[in-house]
């Protein structure tokens, strides 16, 4: 563990509420929505309930983005550009993913807030969210009134969406206990040196920051 | 194999006095605003060369039944003798079948599924489904579908000597329906689908795409579990070189 | 018995004697300022806050008219007013094997709470008075069975009672502000339910 | 204690009992106790509709369980309609009438039994002594406990004026074949190869066991020819519609007499032997050719000489269906001669007792009370009040009596009091104004019921009845070839202690009114002595319900009880009255204005799952109307479409009577000048809460009128005036 050294904010307060807001509607959502696919769990499904609260939560769920724009619009924003946006470092990370999986990250091409791994990892949460959100929609109001093909195509995607969210989700905690992120995501801050040997992009325009002002406004003693 | 039974509905011997409907809701004891036996009425011709088109719109039992196929906590299920009984009490009531169903016949409310229940339990007492042992103009008849099909094709030819496009539905459609009926005209006049379908991608969610990626989830899981202590020892390695 | 229970006791029976017919026996005494004075002692005794019904102490209707509006309130035979009998407002039954068309009604007379009922006073050697022989789950008498149980049953059973059979009163309400019942009657129907909540609360603690 | 306290419960020894009997409060724990109870099956007769099919009931803790068709009864053969299993909540309904009531102004109070006839028996004494036995009436459908106690009731107090519903109904069947063949006879379905319906419909007019009987014929051949202005659901199944005029059957029925006689293709050996007036008949029908009957019917003449050929070819194994109410019940002021028109082609056809034809059968022979013990009262010599039967009033009219003239009767304060018994004559008689009228006006009006209808609604006293499900009945006799005897006991107990049968309040008023006398004996011991003869006792008959007698062996023509003891295609008595004895053309009252496109003749009609106004209130076949839309008017598509009006739109219906709203169905299935409305709506009684105010009926447009021959209602000679609403 990284030890005695500085913090640095790298999630502000409306990212990691919405973050939190997420993944537990998520999970919710995903077990709600399996007592729809495991005959197994078919008896939680009885009489509506698991019905009622995926709805409830798909709310939830959706409300987030809102939720994010409002609180921290250019945290929004950030999010969705750096995510669609590699330079050649990020390449050369991607080429180099199969170290930094084993638990390796020297060597590993200097990276932004977001490394490259993060940043496929929002885009395609970004993409499954919307295709997950609207197949959702569709199903639910619609109901009754789809063709069969309509009706089938959507429900196929939404699984699709699921599924892939689900692999995301799996790889995601993955790399957070790997590498004892959890901490970041409650708290907001990570250990600088942490950030030096992930994100050496990031620290370095932190700091650039810093000496623009004077101070580094985003870090705290540990 | 097993023996396909099922039911044979002459639409052109029924007077609907709606006597079905009323018992089945007895059998099933359902409320008087819930009925698993519709109605549709269609003229055709104008007066005075009119024919009132009649049939019920009511569970078809499907051989190919895409409700069975689709139902996702097993409360509609096949029989043994092919019809397509449903368990209320297993229903959750995702409407997934009243979706699906080329015929639009379940109907998804209060939290469950609604349609024809077969009368599982007469019919497994060798007794006849309610609606046909109560319809008083003989317009409804159970039993082994091959027998069923023999007197259809008898009152059909009778019936074409008036109704040239006098046919019976169900002999094939989606796999042959259980719910035979003697048509005095089109099937489409009756508002019934000429060559319903149970949509080929119904098979392809269900056998290919769920079991693909629940075994993609698997081996994501397997992957990184396999993994993990490999990877974090790694990094713990990597922190104290520091 | 305890103090409280006592209280309990004679407010149901108060409540069952307020809700069938009045009669020249009682109808003034049970709507005198006395027994107002009694009945809000006893609710003080039992801890319990609820504003006494107008009917008692308060305004008064004489025999006459309290007659009139009783049939009118809670008697009509003739679906003009909110009957008082727990089958009305519960599925005819719960058994699945009934092929009637009422099974999972609601809206009849002699449903499982009546057969229910019946048997109840069947076993307890209980006779009820003839003209009720159509609806033992008559509000009053199931009133002045449940200040019986207080009298001589657990607390379980008087529990039980509650939950299971005088259940249904926000329902009774509902009819009754859909005919437009008496206000005296209403207001009387009000303080029962409020009354059995209250002691709903009062027997979990 | 601070009050006095009644002791509703009266206890005896429940402190103890409540400690000893755990699982008793716990009505999960009780539930479970009664699902294992068994279920027993006792017989009753459905009382749907008045055919009173023979019924399984099943009881589960002395509870109603289940109904199920009767077997071994002719009427249902096994199978219910709808309507059975609507009637049979009944019993638990909350909305029946539990106590005796009496009106004051348009209230109703209870009043003690003792009370109520106390005063209805007072104020028939003062009646009677004031204005004697004739200004008294008994109103009913006649079913088997309201003919026998109603009848010796009214005999007791020398009252001859016994109505039924028939007047708005089909008395006119009774003029027409009791005059041409001595009685209404019935038809052999399954055995006929042609039958033709002229306005009777099976499929919705529902006897079970005739619907199945049809349709049987129909699998195996049979051709059904249905002539009716609408395409009616008997239609449905026919192998031919025909639509007609409407009231222009006559003409029809004439067209095709001519056909078959002047091309000889009756059946002259019968003609001669069993008939009369034949030559008479062939002179009357001689100008009605198809050609001449064309513009009157709007059938061609080709469809009249075919239906007639086709007709005469399958004779005797054919039939011109008796009817019931149809298109020569009560409804035009030509019904009467239409039936009679329609008896003597089915005479040309030598169709009476034949296979396939029609047929003449009896009912069981009862026994009866022993004379010597059980006098029977004698019968009354007076004129009836309603005139039926009476010189200068209206001598054809059938001894079911006129209802409606009776409510002028009262108008004019010659009729006092009423009796009137399941039967609602205010509703469903033309011109509700002028039922009530005359009968809130009567003295005194007692009413037996067991829910309060329009008729109630002018009642001066109402007492209550149980359910049909909780008394004993007299026993019932069906006709056929093997006669039956059925039975009504009482199923479960009484719901309403305060509820009494018939036969138990006749009893009792008997005895307050002097006549006790006539009456002493048991529902019981008159069972007895009916069953005595046919080899059945009353107790097995309790197990049973239906009793299928011997075959009686029938001649193989029968028995016309006519004057001549032949069939009459002539009838004295018709022309001594000032009617023609032979049937001719007469058109009816009105007609729709052929200049009007709004101008149209209502129509009414059945509908199978509904009974009259009787069943309207049971929420499980109203919701039926309410999911298929059916209380609609029907109109014409090209005359829909003339006026503007699309399926679905709301209507405004007007008579110089009355004017309502109401949606339409737009069809074809409906001749061009008709408006077609189902007639089970429209009731207005405040206490029938959930058919009150729905749909239309067709009586509020229709004046009150008699009609010349036998004074029926002529509940379709209206016209109305549609528009869009």
């Amino acid at each position: 563990m990284y030890k005695g050294e500085r913090m640095v904010l790298r999630f502000s307060r409306g990212q990691r509420v919405a973050h939190w807001a997420l993944a537990v509607s998520f999970f919710v959502l995903l077990f709600s929505g399996l007592t729809l696919m495991i005959p197994s769990l078919a008896p939680l499904a009885k009489g509506g309930v698991a019905r009622m609260i995926h709805r409830v939560f798909a709310v939830v769920f959706m409300l987030v983005p809102v939720y994010y724009a409002l609180a921290d619009r250019k945290g929004l924003q950030a999010l969705i550009t750096e995510s669609f946006r590699y330079d050649r470092d990020d390449l050369l990370w991607l080429l180099r993913m199969p170290r930094y999986f084993f638990g390796r990250v020297k060597g590993m091409p200097p990276q932004g807030r977001l490394n490259a791994g993060e940043k496929i990892h929002h885009a395609l949460i970004i993409l499954t969210f919307i295709t997950i959100s609207l197949t959702g929609l569709v199903l639910w109001f619609g109901k009754g009134n789809l063709s069969q093909n309509e009706f089938l195509g959507m429900v196929m995607l939404h699984d699709i969406a699921m599924y892939i969210m689900v692999i995301l989700t799996i790889g995601h905690l993955y790399f957070t206990f790997v590498y004892g992120a959890l901490q970041g995501m409650v708290t907001g801050y990570v250990n600088e040196k942490y950030a030096a040997l992930e994100h050496a992009k990031w620290l370095a325009s932190i700091k650039a920051e810093k000496t623009a002002d004077g101070k580094l406004p985003q870090s705290k003693s540990a | 194999m097993t023996k396909q039974f099922g039911f044979l509905m002459d639409t052109s011997l029924c007077v609907e006095c709606q006597a079905c409907r009323v018992a089945c809701q007895m059998q099933n004891q359902l409320p008087h605003n819930r009925t698993l036996i519709r109605f549709r009425f269609q003229e055709t011709g104008s007066y005075p060369a009119v024919t009132n088109h009649i049939t019920r719109i009511t569970c078809m039992h499907c051989q190919l039944a895409p409700c069975v196929k689709i139902c996702p906590t097993g409360a509609l299920v096949k029989g043994e003798n092919t019809l397509t009984y449903l368990a209320p009490e297993r229903c959750s009531g995702c409407g997934y079948c009243a979706q699906i169903c080329p015929f639009k016949v379940p109907q998804a409310l209060d939290n469950r599924s609604y349609k024809c229940m077969a009368c599982r339990e007469l019919v497994e007492e060798g007794k006849e489904p309610v609606c046909v042992s109560t319809c008083i103009a003989n317009a409804l008849k159970f039993g082994e579908r091959a027998e069923l099909l023999k007197s259809a094709e008898k009152r059909v030819a009778a019936l074409q000597k008036t109704f040239p496009n006098a046919q019976i539905y169900g002999r094939e459609q989606m796999g042959g329906l259980g719910m035979l009926l003697i048509l005095r005209d089109d099937p489409a006049v009756y508002g019934l689908p000429v060559a319903p379908r149970a949509a080929g991608e119904l098979a392809f969610w269900k056998d290919s795409l769920q079991p693909t990626g629940f075994k993609l989830v698997g081996a994501a899981l397997l992957a990184t579990g396999a993994s993990y202590a490999i990877a974090s020892r790694n990094h713990r390695r990597e922190l104290s070189e520091e | 018995m305890e103090r409280t229970d006592r209280a309990r006791a004679s407010i149901y029976n108060l409540l069952a004697e307020l809700l069938m017919p009045p009669t020249a026996e009682n109808w003034e005494e049970l709507t005198s300022p006395g027994t107002a004075e009694w009945l809000q002692s006893e609710l003080a005794e039992l801890g319990c806050n609820l504003p006494l019904p107008a009917m008692v102490g308060g305004e008064q209707l004489d025999l006459a008219a309290a007659g009139d509006a009783y049939y009118h309130s809670l008697a009509h035979p003739l679906g003009q007013s909110a009957l008082p009998i727990e089958s009305i407002y519960k599925p005819w039954t719960t058994d699945p094997s009934c092929e009637l068309s009422i099974a999972s009604e609601k809206g009849y007379l002699g449903g499982d709470a009546s057969a229910h009922l019946a048997d109840i006073y069947k076993a307890l050697d209980l006779a009820i008075p003839p003209e009720y022989s159509h609806a033992p789950d008559h509000l009053g008498l199931e009133l002045s069975l449940m200040a019986l149980l207080v009298e001589n049953g657990s607390r379980e059973q008087q529990s039980l009672f509650l939950s299971q059979h005088l259940d249904w009163l926000p329902d009774l309400l509902e009819a009754a502000d859909a005919r437009g019942i008496h206000s005296l009657y209403r207001d009387l129907l009000v303080f029962a339910r409020d009354f059995i909540a209250w002691d709903r609360v009062n027997l979990a603690e | 204690m601070k009050f006095t306290r009644r002791t509703f419960l009266k206890a005896s020894a429940a402190t103890g009992a409540l400690a000893a009997t755990s699982g008793l409060i716990d009505q999960k724990v009780w539930a479970q106790g009664q699902q294992a109870a068994s279920v027993e099956m006792k017989p009753s007769l459905c009382n749907g509709c008045s055919s009173h099919c023979g019924m399984w009931v099943y009881l589960k803790n002395g509870r109603l369980w289940k109904v199920a068709g009767h077997t071994d009864h002719p009427r249902s053969r096994g199978k219910l309609c709808a309507r059975a299993h609507g009637a049979a909540t009944w019993l638990y309904d909350p909305n029946r009438i539990t106590r005796p009531l009496k009106r004051e102004g348009d209230k109703f109070k209870p009043v003690s039994w003792e009370q109520a006839l106390d005063e209805i028996a007072v104020k028939l004494k003062e009646i009677l002594a004031k204005d004697g036995p004739g200004a008294i009436f008994y109103g009913h459908n006649p079913r088997e406990t309201g003919v026998f106690y109603g009848t010796r009731f009214m005999h007791a107090l020398g009252a001859p004026t016994i109505c039924t519903h028939n007047a708005s109904c089909n008395t006119t069947l009774n003029t027409g074949w009791g005059a041409t063949v001595g009685t209404t006879p019935g038809s052999d379905v399954g055995g006929a190869k042609y039958i033709i319906f002229i306005g009777r419909n099976f499929g919705e007019g529902i006897r079970t066991s005739q619907v199945t009987s049809l349709t049987r014929a129909m699998e195996k051949g049979t051709k059904v020819v249905c002539i009716d202005p609408r395409h009616n659901a008997t239609a449905n199944l026919a192998s031919e519609w025909i639509p007609i005029r409407p009231g222009t059957d006559l003409a029809l029925v004439l067209a095709m007499a001519n056909v078959i006689i002047s091309e000889e293709l009756y059946d002259m050996a019968f003609v001669e032997q069993h008939t009369i007036g034949f030559d008479e008949f062939r002179a009357a029908v001689q100008s009605y050719t198809p050609e001449w009957a064309e513009p009157i019917t709007d059938i061609p003449a080709a469809t009249i000489y075919r239906l007639a050929r086709e007709l005469a070819s399958h004779k005797p194994n054919c039939f011109i269906d008796p009817s019931w109410k149809g298109a020569f019940g009560t409804n035009y002021k030509n019904s009467s001669q239409t039936c009679r028109a329609v008896a003597c082609l089915n005479a040309l056809l030598g169709n009476m007792g034949t296979p396939g034809g029609l047929t003449f059968y009896e009912g069981p022979k009862f026994g009866k009370l022993d004379p010597a013990k059980h006098p029977e009262p004698p019968k009354p010599t007076l004129p009836r009040a309603d005139g039926a039967g009476v010189k200068g009033e209206w001598p054809l009219a059938t001894s079911q009596g006129l209802p409606h003239y009776l409510a002028q009767k009262a108008k004019e304060g010659k009729v006092k009091a009423g009796f009137i018994r399941h039967h609602n004559p205010v509703r469903n008689f033309p011109d509700p104004e002028h039922m009530m009228t005359g009968y809130k006006g009567l003295e005194l009006l007692v009413v037996f019921e067991t829910h309060l209808t329009e008729t109630a609604m002018a009642a001066t006293h109402i007492l209550p009845e149980p359910s049909f499900l909780e008394r004993e009945e007299v026993v019932e006799g069906l006709a056929g070839k093997k006669p039956a005897a059925c039975l009504r006991p009482q199923v479960v107990a009484k719901i309403h202690p305060e509820t009494r049968s018939f036969d138990e309040i006749i009893v009792a008023l008997a005895h307050k009114l002097g006549i006790g006398q006539y009456f002493q004996f048991s529902l019981e011991e008159l069972n007895r002595a009916r069953l005595a003869p046919l080899g059945i006792t009353l107790e097995e008959l309790r197990q049973k319900g239906t009793f299928i007698g011997e075959e009686v062996p029938v001649p193989e023509v029968p028995e016309f009880k006519t004057p001549s003891g032949k069939v009459e295609f002539y009838v004295a008595k018709f022309a001594e009255n000032g009617h023609s004895p032979v049937p001719v053309w007469e058109a009816p009252l009105v007609s729709p204005d052929p200049g009007n496109p709004r101008s149209f003749r209502l129509i009414h009609g059945k509908q199978g799952y509904h009974s009259h106004t009787a069943t309207a209130n049971i929420p499980y076949l109203l919701q039926i109307t309410k999911d298929h839309d059916a209380e609609r008017l029907w109109l014409n598509a090209s005359r829909a479409a003339a006026l503007g009006i699309k399926d679905g739109d709301l209507v405004l219906v007007k008579s110089a009577l009355a004017s309502g709203k109401v949606r339409v169905k737009v069809t074809e299935r409906l001749h061009p000048d008709a408006a077609y409305l189902p007639s089970g709506y429209g009731s207005f009684s405040p206490y029938l809460p959930n058919a009150r105010g729905f749909g239309l009926n067709q009586n509020d447009f229709t004046p009150y009128m008699m009609e010349p021959l036998n004074g029926h209602a002529m509940m379709m000679e209206v016209i109305v005036e549609v528009q869009k609403a």
